[in-house]
């Protein structure tokens, strides 16, 4: 009980301190002494329409690049801890095959989502959403069917095989920069015209490459998540 | 008081609630229903805050996969069986 | 968005960071314990893009360049891009982590029966103390390898030494 | 290259090479032979000599440069190692291998221990100095440790007092960088006396711990016995002789040289009723009293003479404390005198104890026409511990007392009395045990030590015989040394001292000493001279007929009426002391494990936060 | 730039973790080394030429403040380089299934590039990430132990870490509120008029509570003795040999650029000096050689964070000296628990069946403790004299601390000694200790031997190795230096209107 209501009061005592931190300034006016530099060169310099695809893909390019490394991680450890050499169906309760609706619904959804999934991320620097977003739909696309029927399956090394390609496209394409003694991750091609779907250097292909590598892990690991034990 | 205002006061209540039912709900796999939900409201705010690359990131991944990722854990952690949530509040999951 | 609605999103943030974290605390079970930190999160991710909202005398834009509109005239009164990009990617993270969570729990669940933190420690400490052979921790048996000194003989304690040898 | 670099050259060659050949028979000699090249170089050298070896660490350089005063200790050093050495490379070296212990690592923490105590004594920086320290500890602790389950145990005790006393060294060290700026000797010579009452105080209880600690004061002094007598054989010679006396020279540097007697008489505790040097030389005087009775309690012989070595080192400590001509070389000269008949003494017991198996006094007895020259050895010895003429124990120990009396201190001079008291009765008590009374019947074929033992031993005894009976010998190198730390130089001759309150010529003594035994032999003989040599077995006690098997002499519980007196004073209280700091750590170390078992991390990372938060908000 | 090789530190080890299943398996299995051996060569030749002068690289080639910059100086160049060479000599060679060393070696990949990712980096969130990475790279092979209990520890030091992450997430947000930028020379610039206050203390609280999680930093270290019991020995090595360390030197950076406060060195002081005691004395009781070992790092931590809190060069250096040498023997220890793992009891007699293990432990022992002349002493010997050239008396009550716990290590760790030669497992009374095989294998022998050379040869070498040490620390230290580097006087105005 004293820890219950002790804890109550530190969290709640933490986010009035924290309360008191952030109404020390007034919200909605924020310094944004990087912020506005940024949005002001954006445009011309990297030439994507959508400022945050360029802020996370060329001025913080590298942010991207680990974050795609810690899902990478998170993959492979989640790999490691459950395990993928047993994937025998037997083995725990039978799971019966999802209803026909289901069935007929994720067929006629697959080609639905892929499209889906590809137009956000080709689309990322322009329009809201991008590689991230696109991945997940992508991941959807091949993960309902298998949810559907548990007879169906994913190779985990077909998906491991596109995931290296995809991380390797995508530092490859970073180390590309430096054969035009540029730096790491600059963006080639230059900007082009903004707004066009082929604009913004090799940021495309870096959204392409960061949504089949999301895709790919995330599917891996909602399949990993959704198969049975073999063992306890 | 503008209509806007009011809005924000309702969702934001309405996120701190299902925040509650995500600890408080003794059915766990409401409680993660209720996450994906806080997540949900989360990505509204995001709109109302000109984000809408991070809501919708947030709406698909915060809500949906991070939905998906919980239900799938909560069936093999055999929480989807309706006996099982009585004591698993208590005794922390079913009794092997 | 006038500054009252800024505040509310401020309280629902830190409410969403106060209700996790506080509910990471008390939460015996795993299963909750993660649904917690998603909270939790989701309240940190919040609160960073409210500190990049900028409410300028033109309303606040989303950073993304319209077709067709003018790029200088927009950007003074866009919102900051650069928290936006940061959230993208602390959520993918956050979703990372969870799933690795909910992996080990799915493990430590399949080992041990049990959701309980509690009781998954103490048998953790069970566990580690019988794969190295040692006494349970809670015993107050003196640590193996002896104490650093020797126990005071019966010898030693009639005299100022430490006991002839036998 | 200069003599000192050839000196610590060679000495940084033994241990490896101990290490490589400690296996091979000639070691012993090899090494033999390099201590005796390095004792003659030592002794020609012209003083003082800086090592061509300088490093410049951080700034500061760290360098070797011996003078006499270190020379003094450093000789005495390779000349104990020299006679441990041959001793080890004889038959007991072979024995103690066959028990399964390993002759190169002993010889190896031997050479070891030379090396460190010369880079020691050598030292021109309190860095160079502290790497000594640190290198002399733990090759001790790796000669200690060599001796059995026993050893290693005693020498795990010695790890938390050695460590201990380090950190205080180096704790003493930082602080006396950062208040004087340099950690040259020399330039401190100039500077600590100038540091305020405050700083210098908190200087001396550092350094003074660190250095007790190593020399056995009271009361840090437990260790020390177990450690030392549980040693090899060989190594409690060594240990004994001379390891602990690195503490002493700690100690007289920082006392004398460093800090000056009379700054150190200036941190009063009551002013002008009791200072920091009173309470040394009563601490010093205590050492003296304390393990003496202890050692007089002892039933192993080892054991005995490690006390003994502890309170010896009070006489040490006192004569330097009271730091006038007389009493400083009267304790320099003790460190010299000390070393040869300890380590003869030492030698001899492992002797008996290479013959008997035993080193515990209620089992032996009567050895004396088993072993002759090793009693000899031990009569001498223990004349010279007693502190009796004509061994040059009495010179160093006569020196003390004159000086005490001189300066004032009557107590003390009583304090010391009772401690030569109590080890004239607990010397009589090894050699009789020992070699005196009845044979026992098994040590019935048991034959005289073999020469490789022997011969070291009676080498130390001579030693210690000549420069009792001309102490000028050794008085030389003392008053050296006394010149080099800064102390009144003490007049010698070679028959003792000339001073004009009172001339000391041992000559003189020892010749009135053996005249008297010449008129004493005459007069036995001339009367006829009537003995008769009966078989030591051969038993009758009152007019009773005893069988062989009966034993008619009582050696347990030696003193028995004098340890129901002074018993009640020998409470283990030290022990206790030592317990309580053990059980207290132990559970400061269960509630800090505590800690580490927390349920629920989380919940203090909160607590945490949230006060941390507080803190930086409002402070 | 001809500096934009640096980036390789990162990209190489990411670049041979992802790669491998589109390779056969002869050569995936080189990949990771040979990457890894490219970063150590970069790393020497990095500290060469930041020994002269530090060097800086902005990434995609976007001015310093917008894009993220890395910035090597001559200690992220030797941090980068022991990076490299560590994980190398921990580099998991063998693994249950073929399936799980693959996963294991791009993890351990994956942590090698999180580190050097935390060295080189100059941007606050670009440092999160990297922490986060490393983070989560360390759960996984903590996890990967592949026993229940190991399992139960790392979700114990999951949850503890993302709490430490958010908390350090809720610090930056903090400081990007009040400044408007991440990058940490801007911050530098920023800060005296916009951080050194209540406002900016908090952050660094919270930024502080939350990378201590991985630093071991008293209050969020309660993990640490879990983890190392249940996780294989190479693993713990990495995490208390490596990652701790990139954490330490990434907030004593923070410390330097940004907040470089008497609050802040406090807080420091405080939580480094109850480390160290609470460390060294749970180490006293321990039972068995890993969570000693783990307990003992925690305390070795605590010494660095003392070091660190000790204002201007001279506790850089001393910091970086003791960072330096418990890299170089904690990992070279626990490599030793792979075998002597379990309770002290056992190891009984171990000595004579791995008589050079046994030395081995031994000269760790005496460096640990701080024996002259190994590198353990003059790392003390800095920190003892920085900190008693401190006129405040807390950091002469940190001293002591020092020195007691000194003491109490030197106990524990002399304790084991005496077990390894104490009587044989033979001659006990228990039985079951005849079963375990005591003698360590070559392996674990060669991989703690390279240690203790390089260690040996630090010995040998610290008269040379005092002036690129001092050098490093003025280096650290100038932040002025850091920021004219990375925002060269005209961006600096630009960027700040």
């Amino acid at each position: 009980m004293l820890t219950r209501y002790g804890t109550l009061l530190f969290a709640a005592g933490f986010a009035f301190l924290l309360f008191v931190l952030f109404t020390s300034q007034p919200l909605g006016a924020p310094p944004m002494l990087a912020g506005q530099a940024l949005l002001d060169e954006a445009a011309t310099t990297v030439g994507a329409a959508n400022i945050v695809t360029a802020v996370v893909l060329a001025y913080r390019g590298i942010d991207t690049l680990g974050e795609l490394s810690i899902l990478f991680a998170a993959a492979t450890a989640v790999g490691l801890v459950l395990g993928s050499a047993h994937r025998t169906l037997g083995a725990g309760a039978p799971r019966e095959p999802g209803g026909f609706i289901l069935r007929a619904g994720v067929d006629f959804l697959f080609p639905l989502l892929l499209l889906v999934g590809f137009y956000i991320i080709v689309h990322g620097h322009l329009t809201p959403g991008g590689g991230f977003q696109g991945g997940v739909v992508l991941a959807a696309a091949f993960v309902l069917p298998v949810l559907a029927r548990p007879t169906e399956t994913l190779s985990h090394k077909a998906m491991a095989r596109v995931e290296g390609l995809a991380g390797g496209v995508f530092i490859l394409t970073g180390l590309g920069a430096l054969a035009f003694d540029r730096a790491f991750l600059a963006p080639l091609l230059g900007p082009g015209q903004l707004g066009a779907l082929l604009s913004a250097g090799t940021l495309p292909v870096l959204y392409l490459a960061v949504g089949l590598k999301v895709g790919a892990e995330l599917a891996s690991l909602l399949l990993r998540l959704s198969e049975d034990e073999a063992d306890a | 008081m503008a209509w806007a205002d009011l809005v924000i006061v309702i969702m934001v209540v309405l996120v701190l609630v299902a925040a509650c039912a995500a600890l408080f709900l003794k059915n766990l796999l409401g409680a993660a229903v209720a996450t994906a939900l806080v997540s949900l409201g989360v990505s509204v705010f995001f709109v109302m805050l000109r984000a809408p690359d991070v809501a919708l990131t947030e709406a698909a991944i915060g809500a949906g996969l991070g939905g998906l990722l919980l239900a799938l854990a909560a069936r093999r952690l055999g929480l989807w069986r309706i006996e099982a949530q009585e004591e698993s509040e208590h005794a922390g999951g079913p009794a092997c | 968005m006038s500054e009252f609605a800024l505040l509310t999103l401020l309280i629902g943030a830190l409410g969403l960071v106060a209700l996790g974290i506080g509910g990471l605390v008390l939460s015996r079970n795993l299963f909750r314990v993660v649904l917690a930190l998603a909270l939790a999160e989701a309240g940190a991710n919040l609160l960073l893009v409210l500190v990049g909202f900028r409410q300028s005398a033109w309303g606040a834009i989303a950073p993304i360049i319209e077709s067709g509109r003018d790029a200088a005239s927009l950007t003074p009164s866009m919102v900051d891009p650069i928290p936006q990009a940061l959230v993208l990617t602390a959520i993918v993270i956050g979703v990372g982590v969870q799933a690795l969570a909910l992996s080990l729990a799915i493990r430590a669940y399949g080992a041990y029966g049990t959701l309980d933190m509690n009781a998954l420690r103490a048998r953790m400490e069970t566990d580690i103390d019988s794969a190295a052979g040692t006494q349970p921790a809670r015993c107050q048996h003196a640590p193996a390898g002896g104490r650093p000194l020797p126990p005071i003989s019966a010898g030693a304690r009639r005299a100022d030494t430490p006991g002839t040898p036998a | 290259m200069n003599a000192l670099d050839i000196l610590l050259a060679l000495s940084a060659l033994m241990p490896p090479a101990a290490l490589l050949f400690g296996r091979w028979r000639g070691y012993a000699w090899l090494a033999g032979m390099v201590l005796t090249g390095q004792i003659i170089l030592l002794a020609g050298c012209d003083l003082p000599l800086a090592a061509g070896m300088n490093l410049e660490i951080f700034g500061r350089s760290v360098g070797w440069r011996l003078d006499a005063f270190g020379r003094f200790f450093a000789l005495i050093t390779l000349g104990v190692a020299l006679a441990s050495t041959v001793y080890m490379g004889g038959e007991w070296g072979e024995r103690h291998a066959a028990g399964g212990h390993s002759p190169r690592w002993l010889h190896g923490a031997l050479a070891g221990n030379v090396l460190a105590m010369l880079l020691l004594l050598s030292s021109q920086d309190l860095i160079a100095f502290f790497i000594g320290w640190e290198l002399t500890s733990w090759a001790g602790f790796l000669l200690m440790a060599q001796g059995g389950e026993k050893a290693l145990r005693a020498a795990l005790r010695y790890v938390p007092y050695a460590m201990s006393g380090a950190m205080a060294v180096l704790g003493g060290l930082a602080l006396t960088l950062a208040w004087t700026g340099t950690l040259d000797l020399a330039a401190l010579t100039g500077i600590m006396p100038t540091l305020d009452n405050t700083k210098l105080a908190l200087l001396l209880a550092l350094f003074g711990m660190g250095f007790s600690i190593k020399m056995g004061l009271l009361p840090f002094h437990l260790w020390q016995a177990p450690a030392y007598a549980e040693a090899a054989g060989a190594g409690t010679a060594f240990l004994g002789a001379i390891s602990a006396r690195m503490g002493l020279f700690a100690l007289a540097l920082l006392l004398v040289k460093l800090m000056t007697l009379t700054r150190v008489a200036d941190l009063a505790f009551i002013e002008g009723l009791f200072t920091a040097r009173d309470l040394l030389a009563w601490v010093a005087a205590l050492t003296i009293v304390l393990p003496t009775f202890t050692a007089l309690k002892q039933n192993d012989a080892r054991y005995l003479l490690a006390w003994h070595g502890i309170g010896q080192g009070g006489y040490m400590l006192l004569g330097i404390v009271i730091g006038d001509a007389t009493g400083s070389a009267g304790g320099l000269l003790h460190v010299f005198n000390y070393a040869t008949y300890q380590a003869a003494l030492v030698l001899a017991v492992f002797a008996v104890m290479h013959r008997t198996g035993t080193a515990d006094l209620n089992s032996l007895g009567g050895l004396v026409t088993r072993m002759p020259l090793t009693f000899l050895v031990m009569l001498l010895g223990i004349i010279g511990l007693a502190g009796l003429p004509p061994m040059n124990g009495f010179v160093s120990k006569w020196l003390v007392y004159r000086s005490l009396m001189l300066d004032g201190r009557p107590l003390l001079f009583l304090m010391t009395v009772i401690g030569t008291l109590g080890t004239i009765l607990s010397v009589y008590k090894l050699i009789h045990n020992t070699f005196l009374g009845q044979l026992r019947a098994e040590h019935e074929q048991i034959r005289e030590a073999p020469w490789s033992m022997t011969l070291p031993m009676l080498a130390l005894v001579i030693l210690a015989f000549v420069t009792g009976a001309a102490p000028g010998l050794a008085l030389s190198w003392v008053a050296e040394a006394q010149a080099a730390l800064g102390l009144p130089v003490l007049a010698y001759t070679l028959g003792g001292i000339e001073s004009p309150r009172g001339n000391l010529d041992m000559l003189w003594i020892v010749g009135v000493l053996f005249a008297g035994f010449g008129i004493g032999a005459l007069l036995f003989y001339g009367a006829g001279g009537r003995s008769k040599r009966v078989h030591q077995l051969d038993n009758y006690a009152g007019g009773h007929f005893l069988s062989a098997d009966v034993r008619y002499h009582y050696s347990d519980h030696f003193y028995a009426g004098l340890m129901h007196r002074i018993g009640p004073f020998y409470r283990s209280s030290f022990t206790r002391l030592e317990s309580a700091v053990a059980a207290a750590t132990d559970l400061a170390a269960s509630l800090m494990q505590v800690w580490y078992r927390q349920t629920v991390p989380a919940l203090t990372l909160l607590v945490a936060a949230v006060l941390g938060l507080s803190w930086m908000i409002w402070k | 730039m001809s500096h934009s090789l640096l980036a390789l530190v990162v990209a190489l080890p990411l670049l041979a973790a992802f790669l491998p299943p589109l390779l056969p398996g002869a050569i995936r299995r080189l990949l990771g080394p040979l990457a890894l051996l490219l970063v150590a060569a970069l790393g020497v030749y990095l500290w060469r030429i930041t020994l002269i002068e530090p060097v800086s690289l902005a990434l995609g080639d976007f001015r310093p403040p917008l894009g993220v910059v890395f910035y090597v100086d001559s200690v992220a160049a030797l941090f980068v380089l022991a990076v490299a060479l560590v994980t190398l000599l921990l580099w998991p060679w063998r693994g249950d299934t073929s399936e799980n060393l693959d996963r294991k070696q791009s993890l351990t990949l994956v942590l090698a590039a999180a580190c050097g990712g935390l060295a080189v980096s100059g941007d606050l969130f670009n440092v999160y990430v990297f922490y986060e990475l490393a983070a989560v790279a360390g759960y996984g092979l903590a996890a990967g132990g592949g026993t229940a209990a190991a399992r139960v520890a790392t979700f114990r030091y999951l949850i503890l870490g993302s709490l430490g992450s958010l908390l350090a997430l809720l610090g930056i947000t903090l400081i990007y509120f009040r400044a408007g930028t991440l990058n940490l020379a801007h911050l530098a610039d920023l800060a005296p008029q916009t951080l050194h206050d209540p406002f900016g203390l908090a952050a660094f609280f919270l930024i502080l509570l939350g990378l201590g999680v991985k630093a071991e930093l008293f209050l969020v270290n309660t993990w640490a003795p879990e983890i190392y019991a249940t996780a294989e020995a190479r693993v713990s090595a990495l995490l208390a040999g490596l990652v701790s360390k990139l954490a330490l030197l990434v907030l004593a950076r923070l410390l330097v650029l940004v907040f470089p406060l008497p609050e802040a060195r406090g807080a420091l002081l405080i939580l480094g000096m109850l480390g160290m005691l609470t460390g060294e004395f749970a180490a006293f009781r321990a039972r068995d050689i890993k969570r000693m070992l783990a307990w003992s790092s925690i305390g070795q931590l605590g010494a660095a964070f003392i070091a660190f809190s000790i204002p201007g060069s001279l506790g850089l250096a001393a910091g970086l000296a003791i960072a330096l040498h418990h890299l170089l023997v904690k990992p070279a220890l626990f490599l030793l628990a792979e075998r002597w793992g379990g309770g002290l009891a056992r190891l009984a007699g171990a000595a004579r069946r791995s008589p050079f293990g046994a030395a081995l432990f031994a000269l760790f022992a005496l460096s640990l403790i701080g024996v002259p002349p190994l590198p353990g002493f003059w790392a003390k010997y800095l920190l003892l004299s920085g900190l008693a050239a401190q006129p405040d008396n807390l950091y002469l009550l940190a001293g002591l601390v020092v020195l007691v716990t000194t003491v109490v290590e030197a106990v524990y760790l002399f304790r084991v000694i005496g077990m390894l030669h104490g009587r044989d497992a033979a001659h006990s009374e228990k039985p079951q200790n005849m079963a375990l095989d005591m003698t360590l294998p070559a392996s674990t022998l060669a991989g703690s031997g390279a240690f203790a050379a390089l260690l040996l040869a630090v010995a040998l070498a610290a008269p040379w190795l005092t002036a690129p040490l001092a050098r490093m620390a003025l280096q650290m230290n100038d932040s002025a230096a850091y920021v004219a580097r990375v925002l060269p006087a005209t961006a600096t105005s630009e960027a700040t209107k």
